[in-house]
């Protein structure tokens, strides 16, 4: 349910680029969900159409997910991120802070825990659609 | 590509008086002590109080305060719970017993995250631990944290010292707000970093003996609250 | 696109005996003290051996040294100054008494072009003094130094341990070499930290007392080998 | 002059990559240098040149400059590297170490030390062209 402070950035934040933009209108915000995050589309979807009484009536929120992506610093794998193996603690605690990763998961070539998220770690705009 | 986070931090933080980072360029000089002390001391006080734990790789405030078995709510965001009176939060909730090996690109997204989605009440104050350094966290503070106040620690030696000077004309220089440096395990009566920060047109906030009881009380609230050096903190610190 | 550097790395620590990272999750333990006067304790024994400073943020050696008036020596690479007996390098040739705000990539950049570019001979010790935590210094000397070997350093006190205890951990873990647990200005005789140490299957190396006579003697190479505390640690370290 | 030391930097890099990538000879090894480094490129080509007998007898090493751009973390402010008013201590400092850079420079615009180097900072190997 913390889906609705991510839901409550995303709207602050297009709210700030539209500005920024001198949009009048916001037609259309495009927003990437990081897989790793594991964010609960509906409750993050519910957010969306609550808040866009703040200012974004007619907005189209269009989301998609991301796989995500890791590269072990070590040793250079890479992989997709797969909650299968992990605890349910766990995946909650990445759902959280998803950086606790480094608490939990190792490289599964290397053991390393160094590995950087090259991408689809959690909600990002990837661009506005509006009307000066 | 826009990161959507720091865009709801002034929000977040909106409804605070006062949010002061406990810092200091060096390690091991009691920051993690007087951030709790100090916060629980402004409780008592009957302040609203928050405690916000941001040293990620060694966090110390849990076991400070003996704060087992709580853990924050998920509501519209993470309400922190409350111990002790404080609203209390560290990335330990997430982490347990774990080592939490993270870089300082990981250390700046996962403040980011927790400063976007953590709930804090009407606070007057929000007390945060930092790690010892100038690096990602403190600039991060710097950067999103529109009123933030530094408390420096230092403690009576030159190596302590000599860093803390760095980082004092560093947060003068870019015009950050200081509340002045706190002499931490004083160890003797000459004054010299009394004089320094005077030197360095800082406030010295006072001077904190070593206490031997100090450690017994660490995660004993009340044993906590009872000691000398906690005494001295209320004294220093209580009407900030 | 590569980065050339770390390519080298191999081939400039190759005439290197032992690389011995004296490291600690916590800050403020005594490592600096302890690196600082360990690296002077084998020069005594008859060793060729170089200190590298890697607390970027907030480093220590130069000032226990007193190492003023030296510089690095630019030829086919950079020459470290020789500090009493020892090769001596330190990001502060370079940063003077600015302030160094680096976020942790930057520090990861720093550290890699200084093993890059130092040219040390042939050593039979190189001694490193870590930077508080297990952040970018700790991963980058993990994968990038083959033969690295960690000595922790913890004091007495559950806020130390506690986070020792989690690196600790994970070096294990990852299979990384570590010598022991060296407990700094140990504070009583309860043999707590060794029992503990012991529990986690590492050898605990000794405790030493906290020295009074220490503040006196930074600076002072041949005051702080006539400490207590010196004699101490070449009793425990001088045959690693 | 420890230009020389990036130059053996180089060759070890480029010896590495060609071994990967099973390359029987390489005929150009792509540089780029960033011109925040400063990096004196007569001793660096001289250094290239006299390293050549090590394996890289043919190889032409191709070298050109990149501008180094920064941005400030604080307020956006982009700018390029400009050493015109450093001291000349300064310049050889980072020349060293180019991160040390964040002890002397500051975002003209709000006074920030906690800028990115976005692109052209020290050394790297842009390519390598060889024959299997
Ligand atoms: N005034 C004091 N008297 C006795 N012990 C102290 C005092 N201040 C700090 N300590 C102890 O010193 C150590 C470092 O304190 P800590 O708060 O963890 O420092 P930091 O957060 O700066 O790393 C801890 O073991 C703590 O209990
Ligand atoms: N055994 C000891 N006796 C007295 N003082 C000590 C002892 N060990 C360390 N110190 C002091 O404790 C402080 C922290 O030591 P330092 O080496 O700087 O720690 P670190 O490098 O872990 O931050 C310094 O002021 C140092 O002089
Ligand atoms: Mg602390
Ligand atoms: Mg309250
Ligand atoms: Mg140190
Ligand atoms: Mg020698
Ligand atoms: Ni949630
Ligand atoms: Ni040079
Ligand atoms: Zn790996
Ligand atoms: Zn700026």
């Amino acid at each position: 349910m913390h889906e609705w402070a991510l839901a409550e950035a995303v709207v602050a934040a297009a709210r700030q680029i539209a500005k920024k933009e001198g949009l009048k209108e916001v037609k259309e915000v495009v927003i990437k969900v990081g897989e790793l995050q594991q964010v609960e589309l509906e409750i993050f979807e519910f957010a969306l159409s609550k808040l866009e009484a703040q200012g974004f009536e007619g907005t189209e929120f269009n989301i998609s997910l991301a796989k995500t992506e890791l590269q072990c610093r070590v040793c250079e794998h890479k992989w997709l991120f797969d909650k299968t193996n992990l605890a349910e603690d766990t995946v909650e605690a990445i759902h959280f802070v998803p950086e606790v990763i480094h608490s939990y998961v190792r490289c599964a070539k290397c053991g390393s825990p160094d590995f950087k998220l090259l991408k689809g770690r959690g909600v990002w705009i990837e661009r506005l659609r509006g009307a000066k | 590509m826009v990161d959507p986070r720091k865009s709801i931090i002034d929000q977040r933080l909106g409804k605070i008086g006062r949010i002061i980072a406990v810092s200091s360029g060096k390690g091991g000089v009691g920051k993690s002590l007087v951030a709790t002390t100090f916060a629980l001391t402004l409780v008592q006080k009957g302040y609203n109080v928050g405690l916000f734990d941001l040293d990620f790789t060694s966090p110390s405030t849990h076991i400070i305060l003996g704060a087992e078995d709580v853990q924050p709510i998920e509501e519209k965001g993470i309400i922190p719970p409350v111990v002790h009176g404080l609203e209390y939060m560290s990335l330990v909730f997430y982490t347990k017993d774990h080592a939490t090996p993270l870089r300082g690109a990981d250390v700046s997204n996962a403040l980011i995250e927790l400063f976007a989605i953590t709930i804090w009440s009407n606070l007057d104050f929000l007390i945060i631990d930092m790690p010892p350094g100038i690096g990602d966290a403190m600039l991060d503070l710097i950067r999103l944290v529109a009123n933030i106040e530094f408390l420096i620690v230092t403690t009576s030696s030159r190596l302590a010292f000599e860093t803390v000077k760095k980082q004092a004309v560093l947060l003068q220089d870019l015009k950050v707000s200081t509340i002045g440096i706190l002499e931490n395990m004083k160890m003797d009566n000459n004054g010299c970093i009394q004089a320094q920060t005077g030197e360095l047109g800082l406030r010295f906030l006072g001077g904190i003996s070593f206490d031997p009881t100090v450690e017994e009380a660490i995660g004993d609230k009340s044993q906590l609250l009872g000691t000398a050096f906690a005494r001295k903190v209320a004294e220093i610190l209580g009407e900030p």
